[in-house]
């Protein structure tokens, strides 16, 4: 237990009556990208978003570092160092890019780094240096994604979370920004990712899990994966 | 049915049928928001009694074409037709009763009525001229979703599935010529599914009525479906029938994403 | 299961129907001109039809008006020029019909311009605006309105409370019975969709903004009743009177305190409020104001949502209590 | 231009406008912050500037402390008192939706009124400063000390809250909260707190609106309700939710009321107001000064 | 969830009781060997100054003639004690009704002593006092209202309004004539009073020969007058009359000392009274003309005692507790003469009557109606000084210098 980073154990999550993740399992490891595949619906965010606490779970545990989250808020989850790069970017459009920034780095105790997150930020993707006054809404789609993980890296966590980082984006901007990905985690950042652009997922990714209908209907490593002829039906949805 | 039938051959007769088999003609929609061109130049026909499936990743637009269609969105440019009629621009409510009725992604029923109550609502309203008897209406929907022993539940007491197939029901019941279905199996599980597929294949054979249905559990629309039209980045990128999509490169690649080597 | 339900809509019509009748007999038992019981029940009943009548607008279609006190005044100001024009009598059935539809017509043009275009909070400061515009309009109506003088009425006209109590429980029961008939209605219906969901209930075929302003008329109308009776009563209709803010913020405390959306939640906020007003006024003749003031922050503290629903979430528990008090009583007895 | 015999009646004007409309202004930046991060309609704002006023009476009258001072005492008091009001009622009915936040205030508004009755009694208070008639004269045109000074102060008011929320990390927390809570919720940020300081801060304009109220009038307790009024219609015009747009929208609202009154007639005065203000909702529903939003 | 239900079942058991106690009071009343008179004042709300001032008057003259004994009534052949049930109409026309019904209904008063403020208070009450023929004992409403609604059980004993307005000039005109001001404007508020007050002051300046060049209602409440105030400066007034609540009086003053409008005189109405209006503007109420009700300096018994006992109380002179108190000798005299407390012999014995009050003699005529003539008052140095009627005046009227020459 103490080897992996995170680790869900049989979590439960319901909205109202309509139950969205069933006894779900999963562990990272430090320094891997874990991927989260399936269809729309599948449940891949409402476990981003449980593992942040902003939607409770009704039962099942998480585990952080070997400590249990089990009565903490979003805002400690941030502390003890996971970040979640929401699906469509949530960007706080009426700021400007250098503000979105520093609204990263809230959590007192990554204050003293601001400066220098920032210029790390800036040196991952130059092109917010040139907007740093521009307010972000204004941005094309790409680069508010890279404002949005530049955002959630200015927390300096241990555990970044992406949902769905691909999404809209022309494809060139695509592979640039899996290329981006990759270089964090080589730096050093444990990565979970959740991804509907699958292929390109699983070529950065080092394990994989495939959820539908808020289970997990197989899991392994990707390679392995790419090469399993049933893993084509589940992810459309074809397979039972 | 029957009554289906006469409206339908009424409504033909007072404008002339020059769009043949194509009941509802989008021609060249365009919709921005903001710089966002969520649809660009999209045209596509919907064919008597046809299901036509929707697909496409997430984001590519098709729920703005659903708002679109339903005159909830007005296009930036382009026309929308029934039955060979200009319907751009008209009220939401003019074109329910002009025979377009739909569902919502997000399951928009009525959460403090009750579930009669809710297809009530579309039974009353849905249709013009007024129906009659619009509580056997009603019933004979419920029936054909499987709802009639739940009809006097408090829809937000409902499951989720419970409360799609009343959804289906409430569009059923204002006697549309197309039913347009957002994303109805949104949530379910395998057999809740098979549950609303049986629905959707019977309301299709019983009320002779168009679908054009969006959907995310690709295997579904391909059983179901006569025609598929996929979107990406709010552009038509392929339509045709089921086998010939399932082969088609592009759309592969819209779903799985394009390997980068 | 369903003879169950039967019996008890039955049971719930008995008892609308006792207590009715009790409101009609209780002139015969208390003496009117002397009983101030007959007189806070005619005040309760006004206001319970002001609280309805933005119930259908605000509760059941959700569009939260704040400018029920024009529908008012004009009611009370139509009834008095007519009157001393000499148009109309004293309670002439034709000046209250005149003071409703002149409401319910003002309540139809404004609706039009503001529910087509405002929103949520929009709309609730824009029928402010409404309000105090006929208000500076009065005050500046010269000859026609009196101006700040306002309109003094012949009071020698006054006969007896009875007319003042039976005319505002008549017009509480119309009001009343117009609402369930709507509610339980095809109209009713289309107003709660609108209030769950505008989208669904326009792609549904409902045209909402026909709905909306036939709701908010007929709130209108029963207020300008309301303000006609008003006139009648007071002999003296005068801008800061009859288009005081207070015609408005009061019922809505008692729609909000009751429960909006629900039918009995206006009746018994009007009850509570009513009450509550009533008796810190006699009890606490210096601090009355406090009182009232702190009774309103408590109980949306405590129950932010209205008596009504805090009643019907917590029925089972009620209930459960009920019975286990009433078992302990009969264990101590044994 | 005919309406009026000289241009410098024209400037004077429009100047007595300003100084009317920065009071509005100053009212109205409380209430279109608190509205913008909380979507809570506080119509007891202008009693909360009466309450303020009569502490500043008091500090006058019993430590003889001048009113302009008195801001320094009272902007801490009343952040304090926001605090605590949001911790102890906002944050719990806020979630029962605007009707129940908009009883709430209206009955915090009945009750502060008749507890100032009740301690200060109806009478009529004021506090009388050395400056509080005097004048100077520019060209042709006549300003008064008391009104500038309380316009400044409202200015610099203004641009405190206005840098507090560009420069600092509460502040810019504040914005992107009123933008999007689930978003802060997932930087680290409790949006609770930062409700919490909004509303303090509203609270404290308040105070600072009720400084500037007894530097100018005599007041009751029933004197600010009429502000709460103004105030949300200066906030209309200036867009909900913007500081520097509820300062502006004031400064046009008094404007408006200091032209009509003197062309038309002052009865007239509040009619124009509201009726302005019935416009720009049907046709600039953003305000004048706000960017329209995406339909989205 | 447990505290909640608690809280729930106390607070329904409460309503419920309260409920069912409000019906036994509802129904009851309570009728010992005492007269009961009731009386609705506006003791919160705008009114609230006004209603505070009578309420002390109407309180002093309950206690001095209970300390006396209480009233000789001889269908008692005894003394009975007054009590005095005086409740709160909150400045609200429609409350000022509902507060009538319950004194007569449920406190079960036969006389009302009258409450405050015209239409807002007095009108509504007299209506509602007619309608369950009760004698209402009143002041403060304009005579032709009252004479409009044809009102048998009501009285009023208030200042002549046809004698106020020439008063203002004849005021004016006892100034030497170079003093005298030549050019009034006139402001008045947008209320009942207000519209009354500024279409007779225009009338009777024109028969005075006073050309008023300005003439300008102000909104209630309004908090900017710059506009009046440069109108009056082009249109180059040199006399003020004001009727306008004491807020917008004081803040008219500071801004037409401002804009340096000076003005010979400035006749302040309801604004200008009260001590509040001094304490505002310190030196610069000087000169500022008020009316008054009543002055503690009449030569009348009782009046320089209860001025006095006002003054002890509040640490401030009052031109208005003398009315109240003399409103209540009258109505104390008039039972002590009908003999009884039936309300048609009390007003019988007003009419029949003479009276002698700490505001001189009263004498109804046949319509129930006394008139007596109104106080002017200036301000100088701190205190309303008596200039008028000139026969009781101790003081002549002085025209203000600029405010420069202060």
């Amino acid at each position: 237990m103490e080897n992996h980073l995170l680790e869900l154990r049989s979590v439960d999550v319901s909205y109202g009556d309509a139950q969205a993740v069933g006894n779900f399992s999963f562990y990272i490891d430090k320094g891997k990208i874990i991927t989260l595949v399936g269809a729309n619906g599948a449940g891949k965010s409402t476990i981003l978003n449980a593992i942040s606490k902003i939607i409770p779970t009704s039962s099942g545990e998480i585990f952080f570092s070997g400590m249990s989250t089990a009565g903490l808020k979003p805002e400690d989850i941030v502390k003890l160092g996971i970040c979640q790069v929401p699906e469509g970017r949530h960007l706080f459009t009426k700021l400007t890019v250098l503000e979105n920034l520093e609204l990263g780095a809230y959590p007192v105790h990554t204050r003293p780094f601001m400066k220098d997150s920032i210029e790390k930020a800036f040196t991952l993707f130059p092109i917010l240096k040139e907007r740093i006054n521009q307010s972000s809404g204004t941005l094309s789609g790409g680069e508010q994604q890279m404002l949005a993980i530049a955002r959630a890296l200015m927390a300096r966590p241990k555990l970044l979370m992406l949902d769905e980082p691909s999404l809209g984006l022309a494809p060139k901007v695509v592979s640039l920004l899996f290329k981006t990905i990759k270089k964090l985690n080589n730096d050093g950042v444990t990565i979970l990712l959740v991804e509907q652009n699958v292929h390109q997922a699983m070529e950065i990714a080092d394990y994989a899990y495939v959820l539908q209908t808020g289970t997990c209907k197989m899991d392994g490593h990707c390679h392995d994966l790419l090469k399993n002829s049933d893993f084509k039906n589940t992810i459309l949805g074809i397979r039972e | 049915m029957n009554k289906n039938e006469s409206q339908y051959s009424k409504k033909n007769n007072s404008k002339k049928d020059v769009t043949g088999d194509d009941i509802f003609q989008m021609k060249s929609i365009t919709k921005r928001f903001g710089g966002l061109k969520a649809l660009n130049d999209i045209s596509f026909n919907l064919k008597k009694n046809e299901i036509t499936g929707l697909i496409g990743p997430n984001g590519a637009g098709k729920s703005t074409l659903f708002n679109v269609a339903t005159s909830i969105y007005k296009p930036d440019s382009g026309k929308i037709f029934l039955m060979g009629e200009n319907i751009t621009g008209k009220r939401p409510h003019q074109i329910c009763w002009m025979g377009i009725s739909r569902t919502f992604q997000l399951a928009k029923t009525f959460l403090s009525m009750t579930a009669l109550e809710n297809v009530l609502v579309g039974a009353i309203y849905g249709h013009k001229p007024r129906a009659r008897n619009v509580r056997q209406h009603a019933m004979e929907v419920l029936e054909l979703v499987g709802l009639e022993t739940k009809s006097d539940i408090i829809t937000s007491q409902m499951t989720l599935s419970d409360r799609r197939l009343l959804e289906v029901a409430r569009a059923l019941v204002s006697q549309p010529f197309i039913m347009l279905l957002d994303e109805p199996m949104a949530g379910l599980n395998p057999s809740e599914i098979k549950k609303m597929l049986h629905v959707i294949e019977k309301a299709h054979k019983e009320r002779n009525v168009s679908i054009l249905w969006v959907e995310h559990k690709v295997e579904a629309i391909f059983s179901l479906c006569n025609r598929i039209i996929v979107l990406e980045y709010g552009q038509k990128i392929a339509e045709g029938k089921p086998e010939e999509i399932a082969q088609n490169n592009n759309v592969i690649e819209a779903y799985l994403g394009k390997p980068s080597s | 299961m369903l003879r169950l339900n039967q019996m008890k809509v039955h049971t719930k019509y008995i008892a609308g129907l006792i207590v009715v009748i009790f409101f009609v007999l209780c002139p015969l038992f208390l003496n009117s001109e002397r009983s101030y019981f007959i007189y806070f029940l005619y005040t309760t009943f006004i206001y319970i039809t002001i609280a309805q009548g933005w119930n259908l607008i605000a509760g059941y279609t959700g569009q939260v008006s704040l400018g029920q006190h024009a529908f008012f005044g004009l009611g009370a100001y139509i009834t008095a020029i007519t009157w001393r024009a000499g148009l109309t009598g004293y309670f002439d059935p034709l000046a209250f019909l005149l003071s409703g539809t002149g409401a319910l017509l003002l309540a139809a043009i404004v609706g039009v311009v503001l529910l087509s275009k405002l929103r949520d909070d929009y709309f609730s400061l824009g029928t402010l605006g409404i309000g105090e515009i006929l208000r500076v309009a009065a005050l500046n109506g010269g000859s026609f309105t009196e101006g700040a003088a306002g309109i003094s009425l012949n009071s020698t006209a006054y006969k007896s409370m009875n007319h003042y109590y039976y005319t505002a429980l008549f017009i509480m029961l119309f009001t009343l019975v117009v609402i369930v008939l709507l509610i339980r209605s095809r109209v009713g219906l289309a107003l709660i969709a609108i209030r769950e969901d505008e989208t669904a209930a326009s792609a549904n075929g409902i045209p909402v903004l026909r709905y909306k302003i036939l709701a908010f008329s007929i709130g209108a109308f029963v207020t300008g009743l309301c303000g006609s009776l008003n006139a009648y009563y007071i002999f003296h209709v005068h801008p800061p009177g009859v288009l005081s803010l207070n015609w408005v913020v009061i019922p809505v405390l008692m729609c909000i305190l009751g429960g909006a959306g629900t039918f009995m939640g206006p009746i018994l906020g009007a009850f509570v409020l009513s009450i509550a007003f009533e008796l810190t006024s006699i009890w606490m003749p210096e601090i009355h104001p406090i009182f009232s003031g702190a009774f309103i922050v408590l109980v949306t503290l405590f129950m932010p949502s209205g008596i009504m629903y805090y009643i019907t979430n917590h029925k089972s528990m009620i209930m459960r209590r009920l019975r286990l008090t009433v078992f302990k009583w009969m264990n101590q007895k044994a | 231009m005919s309406y009026f015999p000289s241009l410098a009646v024209f400037f004077q004007i429009i100047i007595n406008g300003t100084f009317l409309g920065t009071m509005y202004g100053v009212a109205a930046i409380g209430l279109s912050l608190i509205f913008g991060c909380m979507q809570v309609l506080f119509i007891a704002q202008g009693t909360m500037m009466i309450l303020a006023a009569y502490s500043v009476f008091w500090l006058v009258y019993f430590m003889s402390i001048d009113p302009l001072i008195s801001i320094l005492i009272i902007i801490p008091v009343f952040l304090v008192l926001g605090w605590i009001m949001y911790k102890g009622m906002f944050q719990r009915v806020s979630q029962a939706g605007p009707s129940s936040t908009l009883l709430l205030a209206f009955g915090l508004m009945v009750f502060m009124e008749s507890m100032m009755l009740f301690i200060w009694s109806p009478n009529i208070r004021s506090v009388k400063t050395s400056y509080s008639t005097s004048a100077f004269q520019i060209g042709d045109i006549t300003i008064s000390v008391s009104r500038l000074i309380v316009t400044v102060v409202a200015g610099i008011a203004t641009c405190l809250v206005y840098l507090f929320l560009k420069k600092t990390m509460t502040g810019k927390a504040i914005r992107g909260v009123s933008e999007d809570r689930v978003t802060g919720m997932l930087l680290g940020i409790n949006p609770n707190r930062v409700s919490a300081i909004t509303f303090a801060i509203g609270i404290a304009m308040a105070g600072v609106a009720g400084v500037a109220t007894c530097l100018i009038y005599p007041f009751d307790p029933y004197f600010g309700f009429l502000f709460s009024l103004k105030a949300l219609i200066a906030i209309a015009f200036g867009g909900l939710g913007s500081v520097g747009g509820a300062l502006l929208g004031g400064i046009i609202l008094g404007i408006l009321e200091s032209l009509s009154s003197y062309t038309i007639s002052p009865g007239w005065a509040d009619a124009i107001a509201y009726a302005a203000f019935i416009l720009v909702l049907i046709f600039r529903p953003q305000g004048l000064l706000g960017k329209a939003a995406d339909k989205v | 969830m447990k505290q909640r239900s608690i809280l729930y079942r106390i607070t329904i058991r409460c309503l419920f009781i309260l409920f069912i106690g409000f019906l036994i009071t509802g129904c009851s009343k309570g009728r010992g060997k005492e007269i009961i008179i009731g009386s609705h004042l506006p003791l919160s709300g705008p009114g609230g100054l006004v209603g505070l001032e009578q309420k002390w008057a109407y309180d002093q003259a309950v206690k001095d003639i209970n300390d006396a004994g209480g009233i000789y009534v001889k269908e008692y052949d005894a003394k009975v004690p007054v009590r005095l049930i005086a409740i709160d109409d909150e400045s609200d026309s429609g409350k000022a009704a509902a507060a009538v019904e319950r004194l007569i209904k449920k406190d079960g008063v036969e006389l009302i002593l009258s409450g405050s403020n015209g239409a807002m208070g007095v009108l509504p009450g007299m209506i509602t006092a007619e309608k369950y023929k009760v004698y209402y004992h009143g002041t403060l409403i304009w005579l032709e209202t009252f004479l409009e609604h044809k009102f048998k059980n009501c009285s009023l004993y208030n200042f002549d309004m046809g004698q106020v307005i020439p008063m203002c000039f004849e005021v004016w005109n006892s100034l030497p004539k170079d003093q005298r001001p030549k050019r009034p404007a006139i402001f008045v508020e947008d209320s009942f009073d207000g519209k009354m007050m500024g279409d007779a002051l225009t009338m009777f300046a024109k028969k005075f020969k006073y050309n008023v060049v300005l003439h300008q209602s102000m909104g209630l409440g309004a908090k900017d007058f710059t506009t009046q105030v440069i109108k009056a400066k082009s249109a180059n007034a040199d006399g003020i009359i004001c009727l306008a609540n004491t807020p917008e009086t004081v803040t008219l003053v500071r801004q037409l000392k401002e804009n340096d409008v000076s003005f010979k005189v400035f006749q302040g109405f309801k604004g200008t009274w009260p001590t509040e209006f001094y304490k505002s503007l310190g030196k610069d109420a000087d000169y500022i003309l008020c009316d008054g009700f009543w002055s503690e300096d009449y030569p009348f018994k009782g009046a320089k005692e209860i001025g006095q006992r006002f003054f002890d109380k509040y640490e401030k002179h009052s031109t208005s507790v003398g009315l109240y108190y003399a409103l209540c000798q009258i109505l104390f005299q008039a039972i002590e003469k009908a003999g009884s407390t039936d309300p048609v012999k009390v007003r019988q014995a007003i009419t029949d009557n003479e009276f002698n009050t700490v505001n001189g003699k009263v004498k109804y005529d046949g319509r129930g109606v006394a008139l007596y003539t109104s106080g002017n008052f200036q301000w100088m140095n701190g205190k309303q000084q008596n200039i008028y009627p000139f026969n009781l005046a101790k003081y002549k009227i002085k025209a203000a210098p600029p405010w420069k020459k202060r």
